[in-house]
């Protein structure tokens, strides 16, 4: 015991020279914003919950997102299908060997960075920059949809079901419906995610990656291995979102092919990372808090209207247009995303 | 230990917040209570927003016309109120909007159309231990999970495939018509496989020969005229169709371009052939189309005084989909009505057991559940589109004007 | 240098599609109409293709924009043209030269308060976001005015004719001979108008352009109206067999990326050629591929043209 | 023995011949102007010495070492390290953290990084900007910040192209004055530059081209007196 208590102010105080100061920053908000997250689910209503979930699925994904297109520079138009490997891998081997979710997460994750490295190699390798890369990704999510559609192990359209257990079990990770596990382990998980973030991006490998995505020819010049530092964040972003699907599969207990690479999974994990601000820590969080909800508050607003907009009740499309416009005009104003915007308005 | 306090923080507050949301919950067993709440998800907004929007307005008005006529009786006269919810067409949208519903205080859900929608949804419901009376999804896998709070009134995939080939079968008898050969065209997946499936092995007991199958993709068909020709290089004597109402709609297009030598064109729970827009979006090409499929029922009195008052409330003519809402609705009120208790768990043993005759489709017999929560009277008519309209013309109890088979004379 | 490389690029595809058709023929184990019907068919469905692609060629290969608003602009000049022949009774095809102008003054707009506020943007983030929301906007505006139930707009000149033995939609072959006309008519404003060279120097260099006092953000504006204009087009001549609903243009926001990559950016000939090579490479596919199959042979060599010749077949070197 | 040899290296675009047989060989710790009118091949020479670009023909040999057609990274590695005539610096970054992306080369530890990226900075006489944002600097602190860079690397050749370039007199003597304290330091130098008063106080041998061909070297002196130089050269520029 005497031991461990002299050697842990060391150990921290190492720690704390090597951390820089703005990690050790960061880690701090993190710690604090993971608190007070914890304690949300008791304020809001019970109705809010699978919103506040789905929110942090989202937030997965565009921290995920935003290590490879934010900080790696490289445009995914296609992070479905990183989303869709964990989500699948996960399913499969459920049901298939019934293999716990926890391992299913972890394999896919694996699986999803090999892809996703592959694939980016492929792109880096052809030299496919800007809306080229974007588009090829976006393909290669189309290519791994319609592959799925016509696999019959993946139950083709049909998609793949979680059995339903008659019990809450941790290993299989299924709680009761409503149970407040489904929000804290998203929760956690989306706090390893930024913990992850942090660390790359204050390593040796993020400031490569970074000085990359600035200029690389001048990270070349450096003595850069630039091909090794791109398909780092890649790796990492993929591993990320494919989390985001394993948990995805576990909360509905159902994934099909669109639900893996539809289009829109893909846009989910970038639209949060944008409103939020790209290639910053905390912009992908902020993002998602905000688009999350917003087209639940604004069905909300518009189930319940205030008597002078009365008439607008029942009109199937208002909601999503009200968010479309929303949305729009998040973009054309806000040109860094809200953190990014604030921050630099904080700096001047 | 400060996991611990959380985990019984937690614990506690969702204990609260149940037993707070739940208005109509605490009232079980006979009580008397103000209104019941229902809560319907359809999709209202993306591409399936049209269909979508008739079957709420059909939930609307069954709940309305309970309403009306006195509400529920052995709670008191309750009224009934309808949650609604906006799928958008999305699995993860449907789920959280049925946790929505259910924690406002619905005793029972309807919903979705979709068989992905449905299928979370019916997770939710079985999970929140909350009947789900599904109106329209057709994927017999949704009640396969041995879920005992999900309710199906319209027939699966495989009853609609094999009872469709089974009227085709008896239709050609009935006219004399010879039907050897036929060649299946349906779209990619569960829907399209399983009837198509289904329809093969009834078809090929009785001897009939499936020529050829041929598929396309539903994310991406602009033109049928390819597959209709592939369909008819088989030579068959019928052509059968399973898919959306788009795609119909182009297959009866090309058939009527290519004007080929088959007795008919035979749709099986098809989104077009017996949609009541459908002779107007065809014009010449859905004349004498044949569709086996659920049907509400065009020979009953009380089905015409619905859809009148339907159609003159929105403008828009009520379609099978929009009448099984209707029927879902009629179903809970039905259980409430004999159980006397808003608690979900006795409300499911009510639809379990109920028997509800006179029902609003062409149906065997009374909405009945087996113990999947299959409606085992649920069945197919066959309809076709004969001067602009659809009729119903087989089996001939039922029958609004004599089927016309061959369908072509050419 | 140039012309003979394009030449030779042309002459090759034309070459790779007759030999693959005449392949199809005598090793494919069809029956030869069928073929032939086939290929009609490929042909009239590349003519749809073509139409939609024509606008985007524009939007991407000059503005850049990755323009996923794309199908949901043509849902909206389909009802356009529906609103104008179901309230004033009109002829589908007047309607369409009605409804292009519509389009052209919603593409101007849409250029001039939103998109070119994002044009020093160096990502491609925040346009792509502007056009998705763009895109629910406009769909779930439709689906607000119009509900979300299939309407149609009847052709005048309902039927069908035999080609070669094959039968091919009049509407349809109207469409077709639209693709064309479209295609040479703004091959004709590119190339000898002002406003065309205006667009060709600033898409060659924007602020060189500049420079020499032309207004970029006006032919931007200009650009994306002209567009939008050819997406009128195409709405109004693909309405009469097309299912109205508010997505009915979203299947064809993809391929058209495809084809535009496929035939290079901004290249009105490459989006004709590419249009027309996707549509038979699909509906030929669909006689061996089932189901999904022929798109992912569609989007497999849409990977394959991005690694080998990212700038399309009608893309000068970068 | 020569630190540095280039042995016919040759590089054509197409039909245009950038570099045509340079033959040339440096010495260790040798200080080598070269000059030549827009055009004349220096940067292409100065790329394909750095890895950018390969060269169509010829060999590059480094320390005994054959280094033709090695990637840029790996020639930085091994002690070839250029500047860049238009300034690249990582702009979402500090001026600090830009200097120490090349000090990781070297040096795994972050906090080790950034002390030894300080040192550099303070020496090129950035100190006062170490936690500026790299794309806020002026031109002269940018010329310095790849300066920067480049020593970070602790290089053994330095490629330097044009870092007096957009400079006004004033700014250019402090720099003179640490290119002079470089070199002395031990790293040998090819010097592409414009301002002639530079070249000459710096350079121990100049080399001029001229359309991609070495015109003439030699001693600076000497080769200034050169008709053809004067022709090639002065004539254009002045």
């Amino acid at each position: 015991m005497t031991a461990l208590g002299v050697a842990a102010p060391e150990r921290l105080a190492d720690l704390k020279r090597r951390l820089p100061t703005g990690a050790r920053l960061h880690f701090s908000v993190l710690a604090l914003v993971l608190v007070v997250m914890a304690f949300l689910p008791l304020v809001v209503p019970e109705s809010a919950l699978p919103v506040a979930i789905r929110t942090l699925v989202f937030a997965i994904m565009a921290v995920g997102w935003n290590l490879m297109s934010g900080y790696g520079g490289m445009f995914s138009f296609g992070h479905a299908a990183f989303f869709g490997v964990g989500a699948y891998t996960n399913a499969y081997l459920l049901t298939a060997f019934g293999v716990s979710p926890w391992i299913g997460m972890i394999v896919g994750a694996g699986l999803s960075a090999g892809v996703g490295v592959l694939i980016a190699y492929l792109c880096l390798k052809y030299k496919l920059a800007g809306s080229y890369f974007a588009l090829a990704t976006f393909a290669f999510a189309q290519m791994f949809l319609l592959v799925t559609l016509n696999m019959e192990f993946l139950n083709k359209s049909e998609g793949i079901n979680i059995p339903l257990l008659p019990e809450e079990s941790w290993s299989m990770l299924q709680f009761d419906q409503g149970s407040l596990y489904y929000y804290w382990i998203p929760l956690v998980l989306l706090g390893v995610a930024v913990a992850v973030s942090i660390s790359f991006v204050y390593s040796r490998p993020g400031q490569f990656a970074q000085a990359i995505r600035d200029d690389p020819t001048a990270a070349e010049s450096l003595g850069i291995k630039v091909m090794k530092y791109r398909l780092i964040p890649v790796a990492l972003s993929c591993a990320v979102t494919a989390v985001a699907g394993a948990f995805y599969t576990q909360y509905y207990l159902f994934i099909g092919p669109d639900q893996a690479f539809g289009l829109h999974v893909s846009t989910d994990a970038i639209i949060p990372a944008v409103i939020g601000g790209i290639g910053t820590i905390w912009g992908p969080l902020i993002g998602a808090a905000v688009i999350g909800p917003l087209s639940a508050v604004v069905a909300g607003f518009l189930r319940d209207p205030p008597p002078f907009l009365e008439f607008l009740y029942g009109t199937s499309g208002l909601d999503i247009a009200i968010y479309a416009i929303l949305l729009i005009l998040i973009v054309v104003f806000l040109p860094k995303g809200i953190y990014g915007t604030i921050r630099e308005r904080r700096r001047k | 230990m400060k996991k611990h306090t959380l985990v019984v923080v937690a614990v506690a507050v969702a204990l609260g917040m149940s037993g707070c949301s739940g208005t109509s919950n605490v009232a079980a067993g006979g009580d008397s209570v103000d209104s019941v709440t229902i809560g319907s998800i359809h999709p209202l907004s993306g591409s399936l927003s049209g269909v979508g929007g008739l079957m709420n307005a059909g939930a609307k008005m069954a709940v309305a016309d309970i309403n009306e006529a006195g509400g529920i009786e052995s709670l008191g006269g309750a009224t009934l109120v309808l949650n609604e919810g906006d799928s958008q067409g999305k699995a993860e949208i449907g789920q959280s909007e049925a946790q929505r519903l259910i924690s406002e205080g619905a005793v029972a859900l309807i919903g979705t159309y979709q068989s992905d929608v449905t299928q979370n949804v019916a997770s939710v419901a079985e999970r929140a231990k909350v009947p789900l009376v599904i109106d329209v999804a057709v994927d017999d896998k949704i009640l396969e999970q041995g879920y005992s709070y999900s309710f199906r009134i319209q027939p699966d995939a495989t009853s609609m495939g094999a009872s469709g080939a089974r009227s085709l079968i008896a239709m050609g008898e009935a006219t004399g018509t010879e039907i050897d050969t036929v060649a299946y065209i349906h779209i990619e997946g569960a829907f399209g496989g399983s009837v198509f499936e289904a329809f093969k092995t009834e078809a090929e007991a009785t001897g009939i020969t499936v020529a050829d199958e041929i598929t396309y993709s539903g994310a991406n068909f602009s033109d049928a005229t390819t597959q209709v020709t592939q369909a008819l290089a088989s030579d068959p004597d019928v052509i059968v169709v399973t898919g959306y109402f788009p795609d119909n709609l182009l297959i009866a297009e090309a058939v009527n371009a290519l004007k080929p030598d088959i007795k008919a064109v035979f749709g099986i729970a098809s989104g077009a052939y017996d949609d009541n827009s459908f002779p107007a979006a065809a014009g010449e090409a859905a004349s004498n189309i044949l569709s086996a499929n659920y049907h509400y029922s065009a020979t009953s009195d009380r089905v015409a005084d619905i859809r009148t008052r339907f159609e003159a409330a929105n403008g828009e003519s009520m379609e099978t989909a929009s009448m099984l809402s209707y029927q879902a609705v009629e179903v809970i009120a039905a259980a409430l009505e004999e159980s006397g208790s808003v608690d979900p768990e006795v409300l499911r043993d009510a639809i379990s057991a109920l028997s509800l005759t006179d029902p609003l489709l062409e149906f065997n017999g009374p909405i009945e559940f087996d113990e999947n929560g299959q409606n085992i009277n649920a069945t197919v008519v066959v309809m076709q589109v004969q001067d602009g309209a659809v009729e119903q013309v087989f089996p001939t109890e039922i029958a609004t004007k004599e089927a016309i088979l061959p369908a072509f004379s050419r | 240098m140039l012309t003979t490389e394009r030449g030779r690029i042309v002459l090759g595809l034309f070459a790779i599609t007759v030999l693959g058709i005449a392949a199809v023929y005598l090793f494919g184990g069809k029956d030869s109409n069928l073929v032939t019907q086939t290929v009609v068919t490929g042909l009239l469905l590349g003519g749809v293709y073509v139409l939609v692609s024509l606008g985007l060629t524009l939007i991407f290969g000059v503005l850049g924009i990755v323009n996923f608003a794309q199908g949901a602009m043509l849902a909206m000049a389909m009802y356009l043209v529906y609103f104008m022949v179901s309230s004033a009774g009109i002829n589908p095809y007047l309607a369409v030269v009605l409804s292009a102008p519509i389009m052209f003054g919603f593409g101007w707009l849409v250029q001039s308060t939103l998109m070119n506020r994002l044009i020093t943007d160096v990502g491609h983030s925040r346009p792509l976001l502007v056009t998705l929301g763009l895109s629910l906007l406009i769909s779930n505006t439709l689906l607000m005015i119009f509900g979300g139930r299939p309407l149609n707009v009847p052709s005048p000149y309902a039927g069908s004719v035999q080609i070669l033995g094959a039968i091919a939609d009049v509407p349809r072959i109207i469409a077709f001979v639209g693709a064309v006309i479209v295609a040479g008519g703004l091959i004709v404003i590119l190339r000898k108008s002002p406003l065309g060279l205006a667009i060709r120097a600033v898409a060659a260099n924007g602020t060189g352009a500049s420079l020499v006092g032309v207004n970029v953000k006006r032919i931007y504006a200009m650009t994306f109206g002209l567009g939008a204009a050819s997406v009128g087009v195409a709405g109004g001549l693909l309405a009469p067999f097309t299912s109205l609903v508010p997505s009915a243009g979203d299947q064809f926001t993809t391929l058209a990326f495809v084809i535009v990559v496929l035939g290079g950016l901004g290249s009105v000939p490459g989006a004709l050629v590419g249009g027309i090579f996707i549509g038979l490479l699909q509906t030929v596919g669909s006689l061996f591929l089932p189901g999904s199959g022929p798109l992912l042979l569609v989007f497999g060599m849409f990977v394959l043209v991005l690694f080998l010749r990212p700038q399309g077949l009608f893309g000068a070197n970068k | 023995m020569s630190l540095l040899v280039l042995d016919g290296l040759s590089k054509s675009f197409g039909g245009l011949v950038a570099l045509g047989n340079v033959n040339l060989e440096i010495a260790d710790r040798e200080y080598l102007g070269i000059i030549g009118p827009n055009g004349a091949g220096k940067t292409t020479l100065l790329s394909v010495l750095a890895g950018q670009l390969r060269p169509t023909s010829g060999k590059i040999v480094f320390d005994g070492q054959d280094i033709t057609g090695w990637s840029a990274d790996r020639v930085a590695s091994v002690g070839l390290v250029r500047t860049f005539q238009l300034m690249r610096p990582f702009e979402s970054m500090t001026v600090l953290e830009n200097v120490a992306i090349a000090s990781h080369n070297k040096i795994r530890s972050i906090p080790k990084a950034r002390d030894h990226a300080a040192d550099v900075i303070d020496r090129v006489g950035l100190g006062t900007y170490k936690d500026a944002m790299s794309g806020t600097l002026p031109t002269a602190g940018l010329k310095r910040l790849e300066l920067a860079r480049a020593l970070a690397l602790e290089p053994r050749v330095l490629l330097l192209d044009e870092v007096l370039a957009g400079l006004v007199p004033t700014e250019r003597a402090p720099i003179i004055d640490l290119l002079r304290e470089i070199h002395q330091d031990g790293v040998t130098v090819l010097f592409v530059e414009h301002i002639m008063a530079a070249v000459l106080a710096l350079s121990e041998r100049l080399l001029v081209m001229h359309e991609g061909q070495q015109l003439a070297l030699g001693v600076p002196a000497d080769v200034i007196q050169d008709v053809a130089v004067v022709d090639a050269y002065l004539g254009e520029d002045y």
